[in-house]
C-alpha cells in the first residue's frame, strides 16, 4: 500500500507537470492533495511494526535489490510529523506560487521530495534509504535553485557536502553488506555493532562514513554554513520544509544506527573507554553540538538578514538536539525526539511568518521592515507565539522539549553540557527576539503604509500551527504516549506520566499547572489594567523626542525604525577570535581549481614538452617501482 | 614685535588706513574704506592675525552710516585688532570675507539678521536665531522694541487697564 | 479543589506585590540613608503605584497593552513557583528551578514587546542591552544552579531548602562561599542595579524601555519591578540562605536586597558590553572555582 | 482675565480621595529652561531634599506630573514647552519660577521673551523672585500639595477647557504672518 | 572449432577503402554507398558469427593453413566478438552523422577510406590471437586516429594530432622492442602459447615485459601522465571523430589491456615474487590509477570548454574502470563491464548533445549551454539523460557498476579498502560538474538577443542517431538482466586461461 502511495505519487508528479500555466494554481492542489492522501494514511495504518511490504526491482550479478518498506515506531512519528507539516506548507504555497516564474519545475522536484520523504522513513532496508536519500539530494537542490544564476553559488556547499555523505554512507553499506549478505537495517546493526569487537578498524571506518552523512545533513559544527546559504536563495515556503524536515535526516539515520550502538556499549563497555559512563565518541557527538549551538547561536545575533537568521537558529536548535541524544539518558533520548517535533512545528510557523512577510513586502533586510503587527496581525501572532516557544517560554511547546533536554543532561551528570546549552538558549531569546522588534514592531515605514494581511488560504497554516504550539504546550503527554512506544522499540525506559504531570529524577512539572498559573496571573493583571484610568490611542510618531517637534527636524518614520546593528556594541566583543568557516571552504575551493588549472595548463603544453613528460614519467613509474 | 612697531608696520605698507589708535597695549583699531576691506583683511591674515574672532555691525543712525566691525586677534603677538568700516545705512551692502575665513559665513549670517546687511557674495540668507521674524532688523536703531513687546506680548496689560 | 488553588494563588502574588513594593519603600530610605537625607515614608512605592494608576496614558498599539500585561503576568506567574517561606502555591510542583528560570524570561518577552511596539526608539536600545546584559548575568546563575542541582540530585528547591535546614552551618551559603559570591553579584545584573543598570539609564536614553510608559503602564513596571525583586531575592535566600519560615525568608530577602543597593549606591555605571565581560569573567570564575571543587570532591 | 473660577472646576468626591496619594508623590519633569535651573540641585539633594515629600525627578513628559517652569522662555524655547506639557498626562500642574514667566522680569521690553507665560498654559502656581532660593521652592511645592489636597490645582482642566483661547495666544506669538511694528493690526 | 570466415570482416573493409576511389557506374557518389554498405557487411556478419560462437563456443579462424602455434590465427570469443558488436553500432552511428551531415564536400571520399582503414584495424586488433598481427594493426589504427583528429585543420586539431603521432609512436616502438624481446625467449608470438609459458620466464623478463607491452596501450588509455593528447585533439576533432574517439579507441585499448592482463600475464595469480625486490603489482597499479582519477577529474572540474570537460570526466571514467579491473576479482571485472557498457553508450551522446547545444555560440565554453533547455529542447534532454546514466543514477548500469566496484573494496576489508575514498572523491566532483552543466542549462541567457529567427534546423541524422542511443539506454535501463547475462558469461571466459589456450594449441595439434 505504501509502494502504491509512492507509485501513484510519481504518475501526480508528472501529471502535474503539464497543468498549463494559467491554472497552476490546480497543480498545487493535486500537491497538497497527495500530501493530505499521504498524512491520512500514515494515521490509518497506524503503529503496527508488523506490517511489511516489498516491491522487488530487480535482482542482477547475486544482489537482489528490492525497495521494501516497514512501519516502526520511530518511523511512523517522524512520517507523521513531517507529511503534517509539509501539508501546512503545501496549503501556504498555492497562493504563494501563483506568479512564481520557474513553478513548474518547482512542483516536479517538491513532489519527488514528498515521495522520497516517506520513502525514507518508511524503508526496511539500507539500499531503499540510500535511493530516497540520494533522490532527496538531487530534487532539493534543484528546487533551491530552479534556474536563478545567483542561487547556483549558494547551493553548491550543500550540494558538494551532501554527494560526499550519501557516498560515504553507500561505502559504509557496501562494508555492512559484505558483513551480513542483506541490506536489512535491524540484521546490519546487529552487526554493526558486533563488528566493533571483532574488526575495530572496520568498525571505525563504517562509523565514520555514517556520522559524517549525520554531520553534514543535520549541520553541525564544520558543515554549518550550508543552511544559511541555501535559506536565503531559496523560495520562501520551501526554506520552511528545508530547515522543518530536510535537516532532520540525518538525524533519524543516526538514531537508527548509533543509539543501540552506544547503548550496547553503555550495558557492555568491554574495551571502550567511558567518560562519566558514556562511551567517548558519543561524549565527543554531544560536545559538537554544544559547540554548533554556541557559534549558531552567536552567527544568528549578528546576522541581518531574516532568513538566515531563522537558518542559524535551525543550527542551533539541531546543537541541542544531537547534545541532549548522545547524552543517552533516557530523559535525553526522550527530549531530542520531542524537541525535533517541536522544533519542526516552531520553525516552520516562523518560516512561513517571514514568507508571508516577504510575500507582501518583497524585502528580506531586517532594518528596512518594521511594523508589520500592525498591519499583519494574524502573521505577527503566529510569529510572537513561534518565538515563545521557540525560547522555550513555559505556555507554548518547546518549554516541555526544553526541560526534559535539562533533565536528561542534568541527571547523567554533565555540568558544562547544561551551561552550554542553557547560554545559547539565552542567546536564542536574544536574536529572536530582535527578529520579533525589527519586523515587527517599531515604526512602519512609509511605503508599507498599504500592505495587507496574506490572503485566507496562507492563513490556515498559521492557525493550525499556533493551535498545535499551544496544545502541546499544555498536553504534551499526547506526544509524551508516542515517544514512549518509540523508546520501547529501543527498550530503553520510559518516560512516567501520570495525566499531564511527567515525572523525571530531578522534578516534575504539569504542563496544565503552569498553564493555569499564566492565565491566572494574566487575568490578575487584566483587572490591575481595568482599575487604572482610559488609555488614549496615540499616532506612532507622536513619542517623546526631548521636546522637538519631529516634523521640524524632517523625520521619517523609516529612519525613526533602530534595527540595523541592534547588539552592535555585544558584536564587537567577538570581534578578535571571529573566523569565517565559508572563507575556508572558499580557500579550499580556490584551492582545488587552482591545482585543476596547473594541470590543465599542463595538458595543453607545447608539443615537445609532451614527449620529455611522456619520457619523464615512464622512467618515474620504473623508478616508483624500484622504490616499492 | 610689540603694538608699536605693529602700527609702524601697517601704517607705512598700506595706504587708505585711517586713525590708527591704540586702545591698551594688547588691543589697537584701525578704520578702513570699505573697498580696500578685502585685501587688508587678507593681508593681516597671512601676517599672523590668523583668527577672526567677531563680525559685528554698529548702527549710527544720525550719521546715516552702520559701522561693521571685523575683530582680528594674533596668538603671536598677542595683540587685538579692531577694523572698522562705515559703510551707507540705506542700502547696506558689503564684500563678503566668506573664503577668508570659513566662520564668516555664519558670522556674517547672524549680521545680516540682525542689521540687515547685505553680504554679497553669501548667499545663506535663513534665519538664525529669531523665530518667524517679519519686522525690520531688531538691532537698528529706529527699531523700538518695547512697543514690540508690548504688542505682541502685553497683551495681558490692556485687559488689566 | 479549585477555589483552594485560587486563594493560594492570591496568596502566592499578592504578597510578591506587597512586599516588594514594601522592600522598595525600605530600599529607597536605606540609599538616602547612605545620602544623608530622609527620603519619604517606608510606604511611599504604595503611594506611587495608586497615584501612576490613578493618570492616564497613552497607548500606541494594543500590543503595547498586551505586551505590559504580559510581561507583569510573567513575573506573577513565576513567583507562584517560588516557595514564600515554606508555603507553596501547587503543592506537588513544589517550587522548580529550571521552570522559574525560564519563567522569568516571559516577564522580559512581555515588557520588551509591549515597549518596543511604542516606536520610540530609545526602548529597543534599552531592550538590546537588557537583553545582552541576561545573557551576562544568566551564566553564573546557570552554574550556581547546576551546581547546587548536582549537590541535591534534585532541581525541586523544596529539596534545597530540606538540605539546608537546622542550624546555619549547613546552609550552602557557608558550604559554597564562592558560588554565593558569584550569585550575588548576579543578583545584581538581575535587578539591573546600579553597577549594571545601562538598559534605564535616565541620562543616556531617558530611561530606556519605560521612555512611553505613562500612567498605569507605569504602574505596571512598578509592580513587575516589585515582584521582580521579591522573586530574586526569593530564589537566592531559598538557593543559599536556607528559606526559613515565613518571617525569617522576608528578612532574608530583604538583608539581600539592602546589600544590593549598598553596592549600588557606590558603583558608577558600567557600559553593557564592558558589563557582560565583567559577568563573564569574575562571577563565572568565583563558580566555576566551586563547581571544580565540588566535582573533585564528589 | 480671570476666566475660570477655581469653584467651577473643583474636584470632588473620588477624585478627591486620590488627590492624597498624587499629592504624596509629585514627579517633576528634569526639564530645566532658563536660569532657575540651578536652584533644582540643592533642592533635590540632601540639603533640602525634596524627596521627603514624595517628589522625584523624572526623565520623560509621559512619567511626569509636575512642570517646571525655571526662568524667562524665547519664542523658541516656548513652542517646545508647549510640546512637552501636550505630551505630559492629565492630572498635571505647571509651576513657573522666578518673575520672568510673570511679567518678563527684566527682559520684559525683549522682542524675544514672553512676557507673561500664563497666556500659553495654564500656570497653577508662580514663585516669584529672581530666581528663587530652594527654601522659597519647597515652600512653593508645599503649596501646591496643599492646593491639590483641596482640589484647586485645576490648570489642566482649564486647559482643556479654553483649548481655544490657549491655541490663539500660542499662534499669535509663534505663528505670525504679518509684521507686528508696520502698524496694521493683525 | 575451426571457423575460417570471419576474416571476412577485415579483408571487405581494406577492400573497401580502396575500392571507394573508384566510381563505380554512373552514380557520382557512389562512395557513399559502398562506405555504408561495408559498415553494414561488418555489422550483420559479426552477429551471425555471434550466433556461431553461442552454439559452438570459441571460434578459431587459421590464415593460410599454417596451424597456430606457428600461422596467424583469428579468436573470435564470446567476449571479443560482443565488444566487436557494440563498436559496429557506435561506428555506424559516427558514419551516419559523417555521411549526411557533413559540409566539406570534397575530402568525403578521402575521409570515408580513412574511416574504412580504421574500421578493420580495430575489428583486426579484437579478433587476433597473434602479437605481432596486433601490433601491425594497432600502427594502423593509430594512424588512422591520427588523420581523423586532424580533419579539422586549425589550431587544436593539428596540435593534437601531432602530440598524438608523437606519442603513440613511442608507444608503438615500446610494443614492437616488447614482441622482439619475448620473440627471443619464448619463440612464439602467438597469444596463447606465450600465456601458456609465461610462468616459466624468469622473474626481471616478466616485469620488462609486462611495462613494455603496459607502456604502449597507456597513451590510448588516457591514463594521466600519457594522456597530454586528450585535450587539443577532442578540442579540435570534428564532433564524429569526437564520438568516435570516446566511443571506440579508449574502449579498444581497453580491450588490450584485459586481454593482455587477463589472458597473458593471468593476472589475478599473477607470481612476481623474487628475492630482493618483491613486487607488489596490483599496489602499483592501484595508486597509479586513482592517481590518474583524481588528476583527470580535476582537470575536467576546472577546464571551460564543453569538448575538452567531457574528454577529461571520460579519461577519468577509463581510470575507474582500470581501477576496478586491478581488484582482479570476478565482481570487480563485472563492475569494469558495467561501467564500459555505460561509457560506450552515453559518453558518444554526450559529445553529440553538446555538440548539438552549443551549435549556435562562438566559443564552446560553459556559458554557450546557458538557456539550453528552451533554446534546444530535444538536446538538452538527451544530454541531460545521458549525464544521468553516465554519472551513476541509481538504477542505472552505472550505478550498479559502481554498487560493484564498492562491494570488490569492501569485500576483502584489507589496506585496500582506503582506496575507496578516491572514488568518492572522483564520483562527487563528476557529480558537481555535470549536475553544474545540467544547471547552466536552465539558467536564463542575458546575453542572449531574442531573435526568434533562428532556425531550430533539427539535422536529420543528428535526430535519428540521438534517437537510436537513447532507446539504447532506456531498453538497458528497464530489462537490467539483458546485461547480467552478458557480464556472468564474460567473467567466466575471461577468468578460466586454460580454455582459451585448449582451444587455439589443441586445435593446433589435432
Amino acid at each position: 500500500m505504501i509502494i502504491g502511495l509512492l507509485f501513484y505519487g510519481i504518475i501526480l508528479s508528472f501529471l502535474a507537470l503539464f497543468v498549463r500555466k494559467k491554472y497552476n494554481f490546480l497543480r498545487w492542489i493535486i500537491f497538497s492533495f497527495y500530501i493530505f492522501l499521504t498524512l491520512f494514511l500514515t494515521i490509518t495504518i497506524g503503529k503496527d511494526s508488523t506490517y511489511f511490504e516489498t516491491f522487488n526491482l530487480i535482482s542482477i550479478l547475486n544482489f537482489d535489490l528490492s525497495l521494501n518498506f516497514r512501519i516502526t515506531p520511530l518511523g511512523w512519528l517522524f512520517t507523521l510529523f513531517t507529511t503534517l507539516l509539509l501539508f501546512l506548507t503545501s496549503i501556504f504555497s498555492i497562493v504563494k506560487n501563483k506568479n512564481e516564474d520557474a513553478e513548474r519545475l518547482i512542483n516536479f522536484f517538491w513532489f519527488i521530495l514528498i515521495i522520497s520523504n516517506t520513502g525514507l522513513f518508511l524503508a526496511d532496508d539500507l539500499f531503499t534509504l540510500f535511493i530516497f536519500w540520494e533522490l532527496i539530494g538531487i530534487s532539493s537542490y534543484f528546487v533551491i535553485s530552479p534556474g536563478w544564476v545567483s542561487s547556483f553559488r549558494a547551493v553548491n556547499y550543500y550540494f558538494i557536502f551532501s554527494i560526499i555523505c550519501s557516498f560515504f554512507m553507500f561505502s559504509g553499506i557496501m562494508i555492512l553488506y559484505e558483513g551480513t549478505g542483506t541490506f536489512s537495517i535491524q540484521k546490519n546493526v546487529l552487526y554493526f555493532i558486533s563488528l566493533f569487537e571483532n574488526s575495530p578498524l572496520n568498525a571505525i571506518f563504517v562509523a565514520i562514513s555514517l556520522i559524517i552523512g549525520f554531520f553534514v545533513k543535520s549541520a553541525l559544527f564544520p558543515f554549518h554554513i550550508w543552511p544559511a546559504q541555501a535559506h536565503a536563495k531559496a523560495p520562501d515556503d520551501f526554506s520552511s520544509v528545508l530547515s522543518g524536515i530536510i535537516i532532520k535526516y540525518g538525524l533519524y539515520r543516526t538514531i537508527l544506527f548509533f543509539i543501540p550502538l552506544f547503548l550496547f556499549i553503555k550495558e557492555y563497555p568491554v574495551n571502550h573507554i567511558m567518560v562519566n559512563n558514556i562511551p567517548l565518541f558519543s561524549h565527543i557527538l554531544a560536545w559538537s553540538g554544544a559547540i554548533t549551538s554556541i557559534i549558531a547561536t552567536f552567527l544568528a545575533i549578528e546576522s541581518n538578514d531574516m532568513k538566515k537568521l531563522a537558518a542559524y537558529s535551525t543550527v542551533a536548535n539541531m546543537g541541542y538536539i544531537t547534545t541532549a541524544l548522545f547524552s543517552l539518558s533516557s530523559f535525553g533520548i526522550a527530549g531530542a525526539i520531542f524537541h525535533t517535533i517541536n522544533h519542526a512545528i516552531f520553525k516552520t510557523a516562523i518560516f512561513l511568518s517571514i514568507a508571508a512577510v516577504k510575500y507582501r513586502t518583497h524585502e528580506t533586510q531586517m532594518h528596512k521592515l518594521g511594523g508589520m503587527a500592525y498591519k499583519m496581525p494574524v502573521t505577527f501572532l503566529t510569529f510572537l507565539l513561534a518565538i515563545i516557544s521557540a525560547a522555550g517560554i513555559p505556555p507554548l511547546n518547546g518549554y516541555v522539549s526544553k526541560w526534559m533536554i535539562y533533565q536528561g543532561l542534568l541527571s547523567s551528570k554533565f555540568p558544562f553540557l547544561t551551561l552550554a546549552i542553557f547560554l545559547s538558549s539565552t542567546g536564542a531569546f536574544m536574536y529572536l527576539f530582535r527578529a520579533l522588534h525589527s519586523i515587527f514592531l517599531g515604526q512602519l515605514p512609509e511605503k508599507f503604509d498599504n500592505v495587507k494581511e496574506v490572503p485566507f488560504l496562507m492563513q490556515i497554516p498559521m492557525y493550525i500551527l499556533m493551535f498545535l504550539m499551544v496544545s502541546i504546550g499544555i498536553f504534551p503527554q499526547f506526544v509524551i504516549n508516542l515517544i514512549n512506544s518509540v523508546l520501547t522499540s529501543y527498550n530503553i525506559s520510559n518516560i512516567n506520566i501520570k495525566n499531564s504531570m511527567i515525572f523525571s529524577p530531578l522534578s516534575g512539572i504539569d504542563s496544565v499547572k503552569v498553564f493555569l498559573a499564566f492565565t491566572g496571573s494574566f487575568i490578575l493583571a487584566f483587572i490591575l489594567y481595568l482599575i487604572g484610568k482610559p488609555r488614549k490611542h496615540v499616532q506612532p510618531l507622536d513619542t517623546y523626542t526631548a521636546g522637538q517637534d519631529p516634523a521640524d527636524f524632517n523625520l521619517t518614520r523609516e529612519l525613526y525604525h533602530f534595527a540595523y546593528k541592534f547588539y552592535g556594541p555585544f558584536e564587537h566583543m567577538f570581534d578578535s577570535f571571529r573566523t569565517d568557516t565559508k572563507e575556508f571552504y572558499d580557500s579550499i575551493e580556490r584551492k582545488i581549481n587552482e591545482i585543476g588549472g596547473y594541470f590543465r595548463d599542463f595538458q595543453s603544453g607545447s608539443i615537445r614538452g609532451t614527449i620529455y613528460t611522456f619520457m619523464l614519467s615512464f622512467v618515474l613509474i620504473i623508478i616508483y617501482w624500484w622504490l616499492l | 614685535m610689540n603694538q608699536k612697531e605693529l602700527i609702524e608696520y601697517i601704517k607705512n605698507n598700506f595706504k587708505g588706513i585711517e586713525n590708527i589708535k591704540s586702545i591698551d597695549e594688547k588691543q589697537f583699531s584701525i578704520t578702513v574704506q570699505k573697498e580696500r576691506i578685502i585685501n587688508i583683511l587678507s593681508f593681516l591674515k597671512l601676517s599672523n592675525f590668523k583668527e577672526l574672532a567677531l563680525i559685528t555691525a554698529v548702527d549710527w543712525i544720525k550719521e546715516e552710516k552702520i559701522e561693521v566691525v571685523y575683530i582680528l586677534f594674533s596668538y603671536e603677538y598677542e595683540q587685538q585688532l579692531i577694523v572698522k568700516t562705515y559703510i551707507d545705512r540705506q542700502e547696506p551692502s558689503i564684500e563678503s570675507i566668506k573664503n577668508l575665513w570659513e566662520i564668516a559665513t555664519m558670522y556674517e549670517r547672524d549680521v545680516h539678521e540682525f542689521f540687515g546687511i547685505d553680504f554679497i557674495g553669501n548667499d545663506d540668507k535663513r534665519p538664525l536665531i529669531l523665530h518667524n521674524w517679519k519686522d525690520i532688523p531688531p538691532l537698528r536703531k529706529d527699531f523700538d522694541s518695547l512697543k514690540y513687546s508690548n504688542t505682541i506680548f502685553g497683551k495681558f496689560k490692556k485687559d488689566k487697564e | 479543589m479549585m477555589n483552594n488553588y485560587i486563594v493560594r494563588f492570591l496568596i502566592g502574588s499578592l504578597t510578591s506585590i506587597i512586599l516588594g513594593l514594601l522592600y522598595m519603600g525600605i530600599g529607597r530610605k536605606f540609599i538616602a540613608r547612605i545620602r544623608r537625607c530622609y527620603a519619604g515614608p517606608f510606604y511611599q512605592s504604595f503611594i506611587d503605584v495608586i497615584k501612576l494608576f490613578s493618570k492616564h496614558s497613552i497607548s500606541h498599539h494594543w500590543i503595547m497593552d498586551f505586551g505590559i500585561m504580559m510581561g507583569f503576568s510573567g513575573i506573577i506567574a513565576t513567583v507562584i513557583f517560588l516557595p514564600i517561606g515554606n508555603f507553596y502555591v501547587f503543592p506537588d510542583m513544589k517550587g522548580n528551578l529550571i521552570i522559574i528560570m525560564y519563567f522569568m524570561t516571559i516577564g522580559y518577552l512581555g515588557m520588551a514587546m509591549g515597549v518596543s511596539a511604542s516606536g520610540n526608539p530609545n526602548s529597543p536600545i534599552g531592550i538590546g542591552r537588557a537583553l545582552a546584559l541576561m545573557i551576562g548575568y544568566e551564566i553564573p546563575f546557570a552554574l550556581a544552579v547546576i551546581l547546587l542541582i548536582f549537590a541535591n540530585g534534585s532541581s525541586l528547591l523544596y529539596n534545597i531548602i530540606q538540605t539546608q535546614q537546622g542550624s546555619i552551618y549547613n546552609w550552602n551559603l557557608l558550604k559554597y562561599p564562592f558560588a554565593f559570591i558569584g550569585t550575588i553579584i548576579a543578583l545584581q545584573g538581575m535587578l539591573g542595579e546600579q553597577p549594571f543598570d545601562a538598559m534605564i539609564a535616565p541620562a543616556e536614553i531617558a530611561s530606556g524601555p519605560m521612555v512611553e510608559l505613562s500612567g498605569k503602564f507605569l504602574g505596571f513596571g512598578f509592580l513587575q519591578h516589585a515582584s521582580q525583586i521579591f522573586l530574586e531575592t526569593g530564589i537566592i535566600t531559598a538557593m543559599f540562605l536556607g528559606g526559613g519560615t515565613i518571617i525569617g525568608f522576608f528578612t532574608k530577602q530583604l538583608f539581600l536586597y539592602l546589600l544590593t543597593l549598598s553596592i549600588a549606591s557606590v558603583f558608577p555605571r558600567f557600559r553593557f558590553e564592558d558589563g557582560v565581560k565583567f559577568f563573564w569573567t569574575i562571577p563565572t570564575s568565583f563558580v566555576l572555582f566551586q563547581l571544580i571543587l565540588f566535582l573533585i570532591k564528589r | 482675565m480671570e476666566l475660570y473660577s477655581t469653584k467651577k472646576l473643583k474636584d470632588e468626591g473620588f477624585e478627591q480621595i486620590l488627590n492624597f496619594f498624587r499629592k504624596k508623590s509629585l514627579w517633576m519633569l528634569h526639564y530645566c529652561t532658563g536660569c532657575g535651573a540651578v536652584e533644582l540641585p540643592p533642592t533635590m539633594t540632601s540639603r533640602w531634599d525634596m524627596e521627603r515629600f514624595g517628589m522625584g525627578p523624572m526623565a520623560t513628559p509621559r512619567q511626569a506630573d509636575l512642570l517646571l517652569i525655571t526662568g524667562y522662555l524665547s519664542l523658541k524655547s516656548l513652542k517646545r514647552v508647549i510640546y512637552t506639557y501636550e505630551q505630559m498626562q492629565n492630572p498635571k500642574w505647571v509651576i513657573a519660577l522666578g518673575s520672568c514667566p510673570i511679567n518678563g522680569g527684566i527682559y520684559y521690553d525683549s522682542y524675544s521673551v514672553i512676557n507673561r507665560l500664563a497666556l500659553y498654559i495654564p500656570v497653577d502656581l508662580s514663585i516669584e523672585g529672581c530666581m528663587p532660593r530652594p527654601e522659597a521652592i519647597i515652600e512653593g511645592f508645599i503649596k501646591l500639595m496643599k492646593q491639590i489636597e483641596n482640589g484647586e490645582a485645576v490648570g489642566y482642566k482649564k486647559y482643556q477647557e479654553n483649548y481655544k483661547w490657549y491655541k490663539q495666544n500660542q499662534d499669535s506669538v509663534l505663528k505670525r504672518e504679518f509684521p507686528v511694528l508696520s502698524g496694521e493690526e493683525k | 572449432m575451426n571457423y575460417n570466415t570471419t576474416v571476412l570482416l577485415i579483408i571487405i573493409p581494406i577492400l573497401s577503402s580502396f575500392l571507394v576511389y573508384m566510381p563505380v557506374g554512373l552514380i557520382k557518389k557512389s562512395f557513399k554507398i559502398i562506405f555504408l554498405a561495408t559498415i553494414l557487411f561488418n555489422l550483420l556478419f559479426s552477429l551471425k558469427i555471434f550466433s556461431v560462437v553461442l552454439k559452438y563456443g570459441n571460434l578459431i579462424t587459421i590464415i593460410g593453413n599454417y596451424h597456430p602455434p606457428f600461422g596467424i590465427n583469428l579468436v573470435s570469443s564470446f567476449f571479443s566478438i560482443l565488444f566487436l558488436i557494440a563498436l559496429y553500432i557506435v561506428f555506424l552511428i559516427s558514419a551516419i552523422i559523417f555521411i549526411f551531415k557533413n559540409d566539406t564536400k570534397n575530402n568525403q571520399q578521402k575521409i570515408s577510406s580513412v574511416l574504412l582503414l580504421y574500421l578493420a584495424s580495430f575489428s583486426e586488433i579484437i579478433l587476433t590471437g597473434d602479437l605481432f598481427n596486433l601490433f601491425v594493426f594497432f600502427e594502423i589504427f593509430s594512424i588512422s586516429n591520427i588523420i581523423i583528429i586532424s580533419l579539422k585543420n586549425e589550431k587544436f586539431s593539428l596540435k593534437g594530432s601531432i602530440k598524438y603521432l608523437l606519442i603513440s609512436s613511442i608507444g608503438s616502438a615500446l610494443l614492437l622492442f616488447a614482441i622482439g624481446y619475448i620473440y627471443a625467449i619464448l619463440g612464439t608470438l602467438n597469444l596463447a602459447e606465450i600465456a601458456l609459458n609465461f610462468e616459466k620466464i624468469s622473474f626481471f623478463s616478466k616485469c620488462f615485459i609486462i611495462f613494455f607491452l603496459m607502456g604502449s596501450i597507456l597513451s590510448e588509455l588516457e591514463v594521466f601522465p600519457f594522456n597530454l593528447w586528450i585535450s587539443d585533439s577532442y578540442a579540435g576533432a570534428k564532433n564524429f571523430v569526437n564520438i568516435l574517439l570516446s566511443g571506440i579507441s579508449c574502449v579498444v585499448s581497453l580491450y588490450i589491456f584485459i586481454r593482455m592482463f587477463f589472458t597473458i600475464f593471468n593476472y589475478p595469480s599473477i607470481s612476481l615474487y623474487s628475492y630482493n625486490f618483491p613486487l607488489d603489482i596490483k599496489l602499483l597499479l592501484l595508486t597509479f590509477f586513482s592517481l590518474s582519477i583524481i588528476v583527470n577529474q580535476l582537470v575536467a572540474l576546472t577546464s571551460k570548454n564543453i569538448k575538452r570537460i567531457l574528454a577529461f570526466s571520460s579519461a577519468a571514467t577509463i581510470s575507474t574502470i582500470l581501477f576496478a579491473l586491478t581488484s582482479g576479482t570476478k565482481s570487480g571485472f563485472s563492475s569494469a563491464i558495467l561501467l564500459i557498457i555505460s561509457t560506450i553508450i552515453s559518453k558518444p551522446l554526450l559529445f553529440l548533445s553538446s555538440h548539438q547545444i552549443t551549435k549556435g555560440k562562438m566559443e564552446k565554453n560553459l556559458d554557450s549551454f546557458k538557456n539550453g533547455i528552451n533554446r534546444k529542447r530535444y538536446f538538452s534532454i538527451l544530454f541531460i539523460v545521458s549525464a544521468i546514466f553516465f554519472t551513476g543514477f541509481p538504477l542505472t548500469p552505472a550505478f550498479f557498476g559502481k554498487l560493484m566496484l564498492f562491494y570488490t573494496y569492501a569485500s576483502k576489508l584489507n589496506y585496500y579498502t582506503y582506496f575507496i575514498i578516491v572514488i568518492i572523491f572522483s564520483i562527487t566532483v563528476e557529480f558537481f560538474y555535470y549536475f553544474r552543466m545540467i544547471h547552466k542549462l536552465f539558467i536564463k541567457d542575458e546575453t542572449e538577443r531574442e531573435n526568434k529567427n533562428i532556425k531550430n534546423n533539427l539535422s536529420i541524422s543528428y535526430f535519428v542517431s540521438g534517437l537510436t542511443m537513447i532507446s539504447i539506454l532506456i531498453i538497458f535501463f528497464i530489462f537490467p538482466n539483458i546485461y547480467e547475462k552478458v557480464i556472468t558469461k564474460m567473467s567466466e571466459e575471461i577468468f578460466n586461461q586454460k580454455e582459451y589456450i585448449q582451444t587455439i594449441l589443441k586445435l593446433g595439434e589435432k
